[in-house]
Parts: C-alpha cells; structure tokens; sequence
C-alpha cells in the first residue's frame, strides 16, 4: 500500500501540567472517512487543534504523504491543505456569510481591490450545491446556529482541500440536512478528500465512515474497519465498560387529569411562532420537533421571555402569567437550556462552579453574602451527577470540551430546581454515555413531578425521551402525535416534513 | 509710598457707588484707580506702557459711534474664571453704551488650535471689531493677520501675536501691569516675612508670557531688594488643579518654608489646602489675581496674606474705548496697561470694588470684619 | 488554581514604585508619614471614584461623566450650603445630584439602548457647561467648617478623614462586587450579556444600577474636593475621568467586562497618585515628570498580565 | 437585509443640524461658502485622525495617544524646517515621530500584549512630556511657505487644501476598509479574534498595522496644524483623542470591534464641528454652547440604532 496521505505519531498534550493526549497514533488514508470517536474530553478536538496548528504537540510527529510537516499555525494548515470546521469559534459574527466564506482568501483584481461579486456568486454555488437556503449576504451574527453549522461546513468546503477535519458536524442540523452533508461528503469522497469526522452520534458513524479511531481519556483504544466493528464494541470502547442501555423509550405514567402544569394558548411571537396552543402536565414529558428554522426554539423564548410576545397568553398551573423577562419567567418556575451554550447557556470567561450558581445567587445568600461553601457543595454534587470532566470545579467553562460545556448548563439549572424545564437541544455535543445519562436524568425529573419540554432535532432522541410529540411547521403546531401512536422514525419524519 | 496711596485712595471712596458704569457721560475707566501708580511691564515689543486712565471717549464721540450700529466678537483664551468673566463683563457693558452689539464670545480653551477655528467662524458674522487675547503669540498670528486683512478692527489683551504691527494690523495691546503685580506680590511677601526667610516659587511650567513675566518679576524683585529671601524650592504646574500636589511636594521637602508664591489664584487654592492639611497655618502665600476664594482667606486673615490684582473689568472697558478709538479714526498708542493693585486684607474690600465693580459678596464681607 | 503573579502585577508594580521612590527620595521625605498621607489625601477622589468605575466597567460600559459630576456637585453642594441649608442639605445637593446624572446615564443607557460611550460624553459636556453656567465660573467658598473637616480636610487623630472615606467606600466596594449576589451578578452582566439574561438576571437594571452608583460616588467625589478645597468650582474632577479609568484598567478590570477588582483599582489609583507626588518630589520639570510618568505605567504593566488582555 | 434607516443615522443627524442652523442662523452667514469651507477646515485633523482610528478601533483596540502625537510632530516638522531640511524633511520629520510612535504602540500591543488603553495612555503621557520638553514648551514658527501652503494654509481655487487632504484619506480609508483583504481582516480581528486566527489571519500583524497607521496619521494631522498654525506647538491636538474616539463612535463604528465605516466617521467628525460652529455663531455663551452641544450629541444617536450597541 502506499504511504499513508496523514499519520500523527506518539501525540502527547499537556494542559496545565494534565495528559490530554498521550501518545496517539493516527492514520488517515486518501479519499478515506476516518471517524474520531470518543467521550466527552477524551481529546478529539485537542488532537484536530494540534493538526490544524492552533495547539502546538508536545511530543509526536506529523507526517503528510511521508514527510514530516509542523503545523505552527492556520496558515501552514492551510498550505497542507488541511481545513476543519470547528466546535467553536471559528465565524465572525459581523461579517457576511460570503466575507466568512471567503475570509483571509478573499477573490481580488490587480491593484488588491476585492471582488465581492465574485465572492457572493461562488458562495452561491457553494451553498446550492450543499442545497442551503441561505443568502450569501446575511450577517452571520443575524442567523440561527443551524445556519452558522452549514456556513461552517460551506467555508471548509470552499477551500482546496485534502484533509477535511469535521468536528460535530451535524450537532446543530436536522435529518434533512444531515442527509445533504452526507451526500456532499461521499461527492468529496469521490474527488479522493480525505475526511476525518468526528460525531457523538451512532448511527451517522456506520452511514457513512470507512474507519473508525476512539479515544479514551486521552489514549488510543482502538481502530478498526467500521465495516468490522459493531456498535456494542463502539460503545464499549467509548464508555470504558458496559453501558445500561435506556436509549429506548419506556411508557412512563403520569395523570392529564386536572389543570395542566402550563399552558400556552394562541402564542405569537415575533415572525417565527404562529398561534402555538399547548398543554404541559405535571410528570410529562413534551418533545417539539420540527425543522430547522420551523419556530421551536423562537416558542422556548418566547415562554421563557427572551421574546416579546405579540399575542396570546401563558398559563402556570391555572393561573395567567405574564412574563416579560427570564427574570420573571424564572420566577414562575421556568428554565431554558439555550440552544447555543457558547452565546447563551455560558459565560466562557468564567469557572465551572460560577457558571453554575449564576441562576441561584439569591438562594445562596447568607446574610448579604454568597455562602461560598455551599455553593462549592452544589457545584460539586452536580459536577458528580452530571458526571462533568473537569480537573476541578474552578476551571474556566471554556476550557473544558464542547459536551462538558454543555452539562455545565444542565446543572446550572438542575440547580435551581425548576418546575417547568425547557431543553433545547440538550444533547448536543455530548456524548453517547453522557446522552444516556441526560436522558435519564430528564426522565429521573419528570418522574418526580417536574413538567419538561424537549426540543431535538434527533429524532431517535425526542422519540426516546417523549411521552407526547408537538411537531411544528412554520411557526404553527400543526400535529401533536401521542408518543404510542408513534411507530417508527419514518412517522415522526413524515410528520416534520410536513406530509 | 505707592502702597499708601492707594488704599488711602480707595477707602475715601468707599461709600461712593461706584460699581456700574455711568449710563452718560465720557466714558473712562474707573476713575479711582490711582495715576501716580508706576506702571512697570513693558509691552510685547518693548513699549512703555500708557496709563489706561489716559483713555476717553465723549458723549459726542459715542454717539457717532452708535450710528455705525457695529459689532464686536470677543475671543478669549480661556473663559472659566473670574479675571476672564469680569473682563468680558467690562467688555459688555461698555460696548453696550457704544451700541456695539457684541456677536459672539468664544473660549479657546487655551487651546491656540481652537482660538485660530474661532477666529473664523467668528469672521463669518462680519464683526467690525474683535477684541482677544491670543493663546499664543507664534501659532495664532496667521488667523489674526487674516482677521486684519479683512478689515476688523484688532484690540488684544495682554500680548499681540508675532509680526503684526501696530496700527497697521492692529490698535493696540491693552494689559494689566503683569509686571507690577509680581512686585506686589513680592513686596507683600517680603513685608509678612519680615524680610528675611525661605520661600518657594509655584511657576507655570509653560510658555506663556503673562505667568512667565510675574513669575519674573517676583522672583527678581525678592533677589534684588531681599538679599536675606532665599528662594530654596521651585514647582511648576501646567494644570491649574495640580497646586495642591505641587505644593504638597514642596512643603514635604522643605518643611521649615516661610513663604510661598503661587503664580495665580487657582493653583494658589490648592497650595493653601496643601498648607493646611500640613498644619502650616504660618505659612505666607501670596498670589496675583482677586478670586473669590483667595479674597476670602486675604479677608480673614488666613494663609494667603496679599496678592497682587488685576483690574480686568477696567481692562475690558479699555479695550472697549480702544476700540472706539479705532472706529472713529483716532491715533492709539501701542501699549496701554492697567495699574497692579496690591491687595491685602487692610483693604480687600475696597479692592474687590474696584476690580469687580461690585460689593464683595457677603461670606467676604463677613470675614474682613 | 496555579498562582500567577502577572495576577498580582499592580500590586508588585506599586510596592517597586514604592522601594524605589523610599530608596532615592529617603532624605527628601518622601517617606515621611506627612507625605504619605499626603499620597493618601491626593488619590481619595480618585479612588472613590475608581471604585463605582469598577463596577461600570465590569459590566462592559463606561462612565466619561464622572468629572464633570465632581465638579457640578462641588458647585451645587456648596450653593446649599451658602443659602444655609446646612451640612444635610449640603451632602443632599452635592449627592443627589450625582445621582440624578446617573440617573440620566443609566436611563439612555438601559432604555434607550445608546452606548455609554456616547451617552457618558454627552453628559461630560453637558454637566460641565452646567457648572460653569450655574455661577458663571465663579467658585463658590465654602465657610460650614464641620462640611470642610468632614468632608476632605479633617483628621481624626493622625488619620485624614480622607483615608477613612477611601478604606470605607474601598471595602463596601469589594464586598459588594466580590461577596454579593449583585456583585456576582454584575460581573456576569459584563461576561456575556446573553447569557446573564438568559439566566435571568435583569441585565439592564443592573446597569442602570451601575450608572446610579457611578453617579453617586462622583457626586461624593465632589463633596470631598469642596471639602477639601473649601469651595466648590467648576474645574474640580477635570479630566478626571481619565485618571479614574486609567485606575480601574492598571487595577486589572478588564475593559471588556466581566472581569473586575476593586481593591486592584484603588491599588491602581495609590499607585498612579505616588508616582505624581514621587516624581513631584524629585524636583523635575513637568515635560519629565509626563515623560516617565508615561513610561512607569507601560513599564508596569510590561511583564504582561494575561488576564488583562481581553 | 430590510433598511433600517437607524443605520444610518448619522447622516440623518447631520443633515437635521445642517437644516436647523440654516434656518436659524441663515441672516448670521452660517450658510455662507467661507463659513462652510471654515467648518470643513476646522475638522479635517479630526476627520483624518478619526479615519485611521477607525481602524484602530475595529479591530477592538483604542488609540489614545494621537493627540500627543499630533503635538510632537508638529514640533518635529517645525524644528526640521527651522534647521533648513527643507519641506521633505520637515514631512518626513512630522510622519516619521508618528511612525515611530505608533510602532512603539503596536510593538507593545501585539508583542508584549499591553492591553491598547494603557499602552496608548502612557504613551499619551509620555509623548506629551515630551513635546513640552524639547522646545521647553516655546512654539516653533514655520516660515517656510510651500510648506504651510501644502499643509494647511493653502487655498486650491476656493477649496481649501486641508478638504482636499480630508477627501484623500476618507476615500482611501475607505476602500481600505471596505474593498481590500486588509480591511476585512482588520474587521474580522476585531469581530471575533480567535475565530480569525483559526481562520488563518495574522491579528497581530494587522494591530501592529492599524496602530502604525493611526500613528502615520496622527503625525500627518500634526503636520496639518504646523500648516494651518505656520508653527509647530506642544498643545495642538489636546484632547483630540476623545473628539476622534467620539467622531468614530457616532459614525458608527463599534467599540468593541468587528463593524467599522469610515464615511460614518468622517460624518460624525462633521458633526460634531458643524455644531461647535452653529453654536458660536448663534452668540451663545461657551456654557450654554457646551450643554447643548452635549445634548445634541446624546439626542442624535437617542433614537437608537440597534447596531450601534454591542
Ligand atoms: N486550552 C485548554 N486548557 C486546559 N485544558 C484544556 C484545554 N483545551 C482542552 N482542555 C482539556 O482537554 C481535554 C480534552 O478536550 P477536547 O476538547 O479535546 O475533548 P473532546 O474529545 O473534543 O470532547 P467533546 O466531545 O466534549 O468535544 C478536556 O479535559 C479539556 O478540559
Ligand atoms: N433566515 C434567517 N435570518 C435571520 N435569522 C434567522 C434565520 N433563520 C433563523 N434565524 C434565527 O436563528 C435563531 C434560531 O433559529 P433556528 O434556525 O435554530 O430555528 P428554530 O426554529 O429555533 O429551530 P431549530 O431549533 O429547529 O433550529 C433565531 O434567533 C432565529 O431568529
Ligand atoms: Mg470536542
Ligand atoms: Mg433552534
């Protein structure tokens, strides 16, 4: 065979003193899907940071097509012809999804004059050909965090690339969506580009990889074949011992008897949410699907108060609220977990432990003082529960990997032990043990009394977690299907699509 | 003795009304400012001064000036104290009995780049006369000459900017005897020390020949007629609210002070909270110019013992008649100062009068008492 | 946490500045407890000032009002106290109308959703064109001496009351960001403004606190130059502003938000106010005394604190 | 994208001004051609220093020190044309100390991450001692006519050079920022400068850039004031660094980076010289001009432009 198009050799990383990489071996082939698997922190980001030159390795070699490379910074990434589409960061809010697209290689006369024309109309393309509808001209600043994921993918792919690094690709995307990457990924697989994905998420692994690598706590465990390994060993390999497996949904029972816990009549909001009407029982779990930029989480704000809402009316156990801010939505009970834990769920700058007391200040008050000790005491108890990988709970939230940051906003929350729990989309980033634990944990809440809405645009995940589907199409609730009613995936599909 | 005369001078007047200007009449200025008062600065290019009380207009004069229905702009450097207001409201007041409507009045800030932008946008409201003191002499001479071009009538304050000539490009530099009054505050110095001691000096660090010829003038005076004065400490400032520090910075250096100058009143505020919060209640400071606070220490008998004063409001009246000279075509001399007055707390009152047009207002009165 | 010292640099930048100063200026009493108090005395307003600065710039604004609040409130505090409205009525003008210009400020900001840069530079303007008008530019004295020796030029015992307004404010100011659900709460406004709110903190009214509490301290600022000054006038706190700034930043609150410390910002301000009474000392030209003033205060901060960049 | 005229409410600011002082000052010569072409004079250092400005500042740094800078250079060019170097040395005096100044800047900004505020306020400092310090605070005259022709002074036809030198630098501001890869990398360093940095942008060099440029203008406004004044002097340009920071920010540039228009700014520099000026015309005291000159500045933006605010 020939020489492999990349291999990394004995990586090691240290942050603080603290292994995240030991000594991986990493081997990628051309035209080949090579799938980084691995638990939340294992150290798949930091490994693609080190290729792409935004960490330095402290040990280990790379080599590309046999010669030894070093990877100093973007650039010579990019001489490499090595692109990624990261976990964070990586757009710059003020500009256009065009001048995003075409940053620092931006199409130009002689004299240095930018041709923008010429920019916009090849973002076009692009974006046809990836079958999103998006202007090239909209500030990105401005779009959902589904539009930023697909203005990501449009950038990496708009380079000359031989090594395309995906991290959670698909995080924020929908089925439809999901299936047009993959089908721009098996074009790319055709033209001979390498693929290195990285993804919590089972399913879309054996759709579309030829190799699988997993990680574990910073070491290699495995690599195989995919077409020689079966999910049970993934997993395994993944969580380091057997996992229990309640990724299916079990009928749960809780009484619609009475007044609803919430109810939302006539809701709307904005230009996204149409005359939304539902009804949220106590125990019940409410999953909203739809597709991506159908209004669902335009209804959590709404609710949550974030969004001024133009008509309708918000009742909490029989009773007419109004709510005009999170404060006061917070007051009545009510908890959002944002879509976008980077902008909305956290405040990265800050350590773990501040992140989670923020919403429950004036519960640790002693005196006028915060009671520190009690709150070190439910940072941790949390940090335990929520099984959050950090070396210790005054670590700077962005520090930790993207499904950790993730759990730092659940526990936020849990903390302040809400009656109305809104989630959306919960479970990005996190990882399939952690996944399990989450969807326990919203079970373990709703068993317990509490009223929880679950906003996913996976659906193997809503169809896990709901007892009741609402499924929204432009801004309106055009469905609501009784979890029993629901007997495959293609239903609840069908549904969302809208036939 | 000039001292003397002066204070007998004033406080025979004492119960006259002598605050407004005149409704009729010549107009002069305050007629009992003294004439045998030595005028000792010398104009920018070296001229002897000529006593502003030389100055008049007649009923017959100011009433063909009132046809002319002209209009005056008033530029000044700085308008945030006392010397500045009183000289504009000496200005006012006096072209208003010329019937000269007075257009405009502008504060540079002492910020010559801002005077030179003043200068022109004042220009466009066609003014006959322009009465300012430039910032300073070099940079603001272009905006001036323009300003002489177009035939407005120039009557400075203080300094002329550099290569206008007189009576050519302007009519005449009209200034407080900057010199004498850092005699004064010399002398008083000299007087409460009796004549013998350790004093520093307060200068403003900066190129501007107002402060620059006090500060000379004291300091000469006190080398050449005090022999047994030694000047141990000089602070300059550049920022009139920095006294306080500067003077701290002294004191603590040379904790067995006797006295102390400070260049003007403001700065001199702040040395005198330096000297109190030092427990130097002996301390002589002496200043130039009668602020509102410095008059109030001088009154009751505080740290600051005398100072030498400006008379600004009768400054500004002679502008005004300067101005008028020039309207109606009458010769005007070079340079035309205003005596120093030497105030100390024997006659601050009367002092207040005469250079505010005034009475002193009451916490002064109060405490002279 | 690892111990960074680039954390900690204002205060090994002070204590440098201190040795320094201690060693070369020893026979110029510089160390002197008169001239140390004297320090003390200088950077109060400063310091207190700094203190409500600290809690703007912690949630990403700024205040350019603050001297020209100083100086109006100098101004209308010592009018009360001319027309004989007493001590109270002196404190009452002199702060409440520090508050009412925070009131202002924290209006447009919240409300109207203008920048504080804007709205704050407005007021800066305003409020001074105010102060110069309401007397004219006159300075108003002031003769109430228990207003003067309480505010600004008394001692208790050896102490200048000064000092004990700046500890006072200084500790009220720490306890408040640090120990506080507001505190916490402020600091997390300027963090991320998003994502406070999402947490349902009422962003705007804490800023709009913010701007009260700016207001206010200015105001007291004012009070303690009238005090000190027996006066009050239209030029007390000029440029202010800056200083005051230049304190919170060298302290180590971050420009940007989220990040704050009061006691840094008074170290900050201690320090900037040796270095002036130091270098007043030192017997040099105002030009010189800029010069390294300038380059003391890069230099301070040239190891490089991590924290401090963005 | 709909229109959303509170973008561009500057120009709607502008014109409102402009259209009530015509009105109101129309017998008082405020519409006058010498009157307009003065305002266009008065605030071409502000319009050319606010252009590199803002560069400065959208990339989320601050350049406090340009007013010092103008003063030094100016004092540079002053000394050079004195000693006879003729009016290429004296350009190349004037340019070159605001070069170097701002090499210093961005050395120390991007090199030993000084945040931007407190490496430009020492400098501002320093600079300023400086220029009090090599002339003793005396002002050099300029004799040298081409010189002050060139830069300042002259006339060509009825327009006045310094407009002609404000359009130049506006249009290459302009296209600089807008229309080549060096701007939109210096809007995407400030936007998000992680984000750019993965991107493949080299941030530090475009700082390093930006504050060579601020500091290359700054110089050139110096050399604009030793022309129009026919002298180099230590204050010119005090306390320009707030007026160009506030031309910046009405124009429409963010504080905190990532959106930047340089025709914004040169309104807004407009602005704020067409309200001075109005109101010296109308005769009003400096106190009244101030406060309502203030008032103006809050009122203009008070309607709120969303982007305007982070
Ligand atoms: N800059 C940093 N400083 C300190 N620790 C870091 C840093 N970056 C990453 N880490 C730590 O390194 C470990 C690996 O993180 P990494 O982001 O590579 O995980 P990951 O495998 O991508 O996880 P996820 O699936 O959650 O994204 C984590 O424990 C994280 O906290
Ligand atoms: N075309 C668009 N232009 C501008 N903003 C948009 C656009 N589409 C979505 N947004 C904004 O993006 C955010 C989230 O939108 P998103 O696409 O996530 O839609 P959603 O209806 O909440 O559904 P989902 O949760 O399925 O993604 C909202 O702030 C929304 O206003
Ligand atoms: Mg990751
Ligand atoms: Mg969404």
């Amino acid at each position: 065979m020939d020489k492999p198009l990349l291999s990394m050799k004995g990586i090691s990383k240290y942050f603080n003193g603290i292994k995240v990489l030991d000594s991986v071996d990493f081997t990628l082939n051309k035209g080949e899907v090579h799938a980084l698997m691995g638990g939340n922190g294992a150290g798949k980001s930091t490994l693609m940071k080190i290729l792409t030159g935004v960490y330095q390795a402290d040990e280990g070699e790379i080599y590309i097509e046999g010669n030894k490379v070093t990877i100093k910074d973007a650039n010579d990434a990019k001489n490499n012809y090595i692109s990624m589409i990261f976990q964070e960061f990586s757009l710059i809010p003020s500009l256009t999804v065009a001048e995003n697209i075409f940053l620092a290689r931006e199409p130009k006369n002689a004299i240095g004059i930018l041709n923008d024309k010429k920019s916009i109309a090849r973002t076009r393309e692009i974006l046809k050909e990836m079958e999103i509808d998006i202007n090239p001209k909209d500030i990105v600043g401005d779009l959902g965090v589904g539009y930023w994921q697909m203005t990501e993918i449009a950038k990496a792919l708009s380079h000359e690339t031989k090594i395309l690094i995906m991290d959670e690709p698909t995080s924020s995307l929908t089925e439809k969506e999901t299936d047009v990457l993959f089908k721009i990924i098996n074009k790319l697989k055709k033209k001979g580009i390498s693929i290195i994905y990285i993804s919590h998420r089972m399913d879309e692994i054996f759709r579309i990889c030829d190799k699988i690598t997993i990680l574990r706590d910073g070491k290699k465990v495995a690599t195989e074949q995919c077409n020689q390994i079966d999910m049970e060993t993934v997993i395994q390999h993944i969580v380091g011992d057997d996992l229990d497996k309640s990724f299916e949904w079990k009928e749960r029972y809780y009484s619609t008897e009475g007044t609803p816990v919430l109810e939302v009549k006539n809701l709307t909001s904005g230009s996204k949410v149409k005359d939304i009407s539902f009804q949220l029982y106590s125990g019940e779990i409410l999953g909203i699907a739809g597709l991506m930029g159908s209004g669902r989480s335009e209804l959590a704000r709404a609710i949550f108060g974030i969004d001024p809402i133009n008509k309708g009316e918000i009742y909490i156990k029989g009773k007419k609220h109004t709510i005009k801010s999170p404060s006061d939505a917070v007051n009545a009970g009510i908890a959002l977990i944002p879509e976008d834990r980077r902008l909305q769920g956290l405040i990265l700058d800050y350590s773990v432990k501040e992140n989670t007391i923020l919403p429950i200040l004036s519960k640790l008050k002693k005196g006028i003082f915060i009671d520190h000790r009690k709150a070190n005491m439910i940072t941790e108890k949390f940090v335990k529960r929520l099984n959050i990988k950090t070396d210790h709970i005054f670590k700077t939230a962005k520090l930790l990997s993207g499904g950790n940051q993730q759990k730092i906003v659940l526990a936020k929350w849990l903390a302040n032990d809400p009656e109305i729990l809104i989630l959306d989309e919960p479970t990005i980033g996190v990882d399939i043990g952690a996944k399990t634990e989450i969807i326990d944990i919203i079970r373990e809440l709703a068993d317990s009394g509490k009223s929880i809405i679950v906003i996913s645009s996976e659906l193997q995940e809503l169809l896990a977690v709901s007892d009741r589907i609402l499924v929204i199409h432009e801004g309106r609730n055009v469905k609501e299907l009784k979890r029993k009613e629901i007997h495959s995936e293609e239903v609840l599909q069908h549904a969302i699509q809208g036939h | 003795n000039q001292n003397k005369s002066n204070t007998e001078n004033s406080s025979s007047d004492q119960n006259k009304s002598s605050s407004e200007a005149p409704a009729s009449g010549p107009i002069t200025i305050n007629k009992e400012i003294s004439d045998d008062q030595l005028i000792l600065s010398k104009g920018p290019h070296g001229e002897t001064a000529v006593s502003a009380k030389t100055l008049e207009l007649t009923e017959e004069e100011i009433a063909k000036i009132k046809q002319g229905n002209y209009k005056a702009a008033i530029v000044m450097h700085y308008a945030g104290n006392d010397w500045s207001t009183a000289q504009i409201d000496g200005l006012k007041a006096t072209f208003e009995r010329m019937g000269i409507e007075v257009v405009a009045v502008t504060d540079a800030d002492f910020k010559s780049e801002k005077q030179v932008s003043d200068i022109e946008t004042v220009l466009a409201k066609n003014p006959d006369i322009i009465v300012s003191i430039p910032v300073d002499p070099v940079s603001t001479a272009e905006a001036y000459k323009k300003a002489a071009e177009s035939g407005v009538k120039l009557v400075f304050m203080d300094n002329a900017p550099q290569g206008l000539e007189h009576g050519k490009d302007y009519v005449s530099v009209v200034s407080a005897d900057n010199y004498g009054n850092g005699v004064a505050a010399a002398e008083i110095m000299a007087e409460k020390l009796g004549g013998k001691g350790k004093i520093g000096v307060i200068f403003h660090d900066a190129d501007f020949f107002v402060t620059k010829q006090r500060t000379e003038a004291f300091e000469k005076t006190i080398q050449e007629k005090y022999p047994d004065i030694e000047i141990v400490a000089r602070g300059g400032i550049t920022d009139p609210n920095d006294g306080e520090k500067v003077a701290s910075g002294i004191l603590t250096k040379n904790p067995d002070l006797d006295g102390l100058f400070v260049v003007w009143d403001v700065p001199a505020e702040g040395a005198l909270a330096a000297a109190r919060t030092a427990g130097r209640d002996d301390l002589v400071i002496t200043t130039i110019d009668l602020g509102t606070n410095v008059a109030l220490e001088i009154a009751s008998d505080g740290i600051v013992k005398g100072l030498g004063a400006q008379l600004p409001y009768d400054q500004g009246i002679s502008e005004a008649i300067l101005a008028g000279y020039a309207l109606l075509g009458k010769e005007t001399p070079p340079y035309v100062a205003v005596p120093a007055y030497k105030v100390t707390k024997e006659n601050v009152l009367d002092a207040w009068k005469l250079v505010y047009h005034k009475e002193a207002p009451d916490s002064i009165q109060s405490a002279a008492k | 946490m690892a111990f960074d010292w680039r954390n900690y640099i204002v205060y090994i930048a002070f204590i440098g500045v201190l040795i320094y100063f201690s060693v070369t200026l020893y026979d110029e009493g510089f160390l002197s407890t008169s001239n140390l108090l004297n320090i003390a005395r200088q950077t109060a307003m400063i310091s207190i000032m700094g203190v409500a600065m600290t809690f703007v710039i912690s949630t990403g604004e700024i205040d350019l009002s603050v001297g020209s609040i100083t100086a109006l409130s100098s101004l209308t505090a010592a009018l009360a106290l001319q027309a004989g409205f007493g001590l109270i009525g002196g404190l009452a003008a002199g702060l409440g109308t520090g508050l009412l210009v925070g009131l202002v400020n924290g209006f447009l900001v919240t409300k109207i959703a203008i920048p504080s840069f804007l709205v704050t530079l407005g007021m800066m303007e305003a409020v001074k064109g105010l102060a110069m008008w309401i007397t004219n530019t006159a300075p108003v004295p002031i003769v109430h001496s228990t207003f003067n020796y309480l505010f600004g030029s008394g001692d208790i015992g050896p102490i200048p009351i000064l000092l004990i307004w700046t500890v006072v404010i200084t500790v009220i100011g720490h306890i408040l960001l640090k120990k506080t659900a507001f505190g916490r709460q402020t600091l997390a406004t300027g963090g991320n403004e998003i994502a406070a709110k999402y947490t349902g903190i009422k962003t705007n009214r804490i800023k709009f606190i913010v701007f009260l509490i700016s207001g206010l301290m200015a105001g007291f600022a004012g009070l303690l130059y009238a005090g000190r000054m027996h006066s009050g006038r239209f030029t007390f706190g000029e440029g202010d502003e800056l200083s005051v700034i230049a304190a919170v930043i060298l302290g180590g609150t971050s420009l940007f938000g989220g990040v704050g410390t009061v006691i840094g910002t008074v170290f900050g301000s201690i320090m900037i106010g040796t270095i002036n009474n130091g270098l007043i000392i030192m017997g040099l030209d105002v030009s010189q005394q800029m010069i390294i003033k300038g380059l003391i205060i890069i230099l301070a901060v040239a190891f490089g604190r991590k924290t401090l960049k963005k």
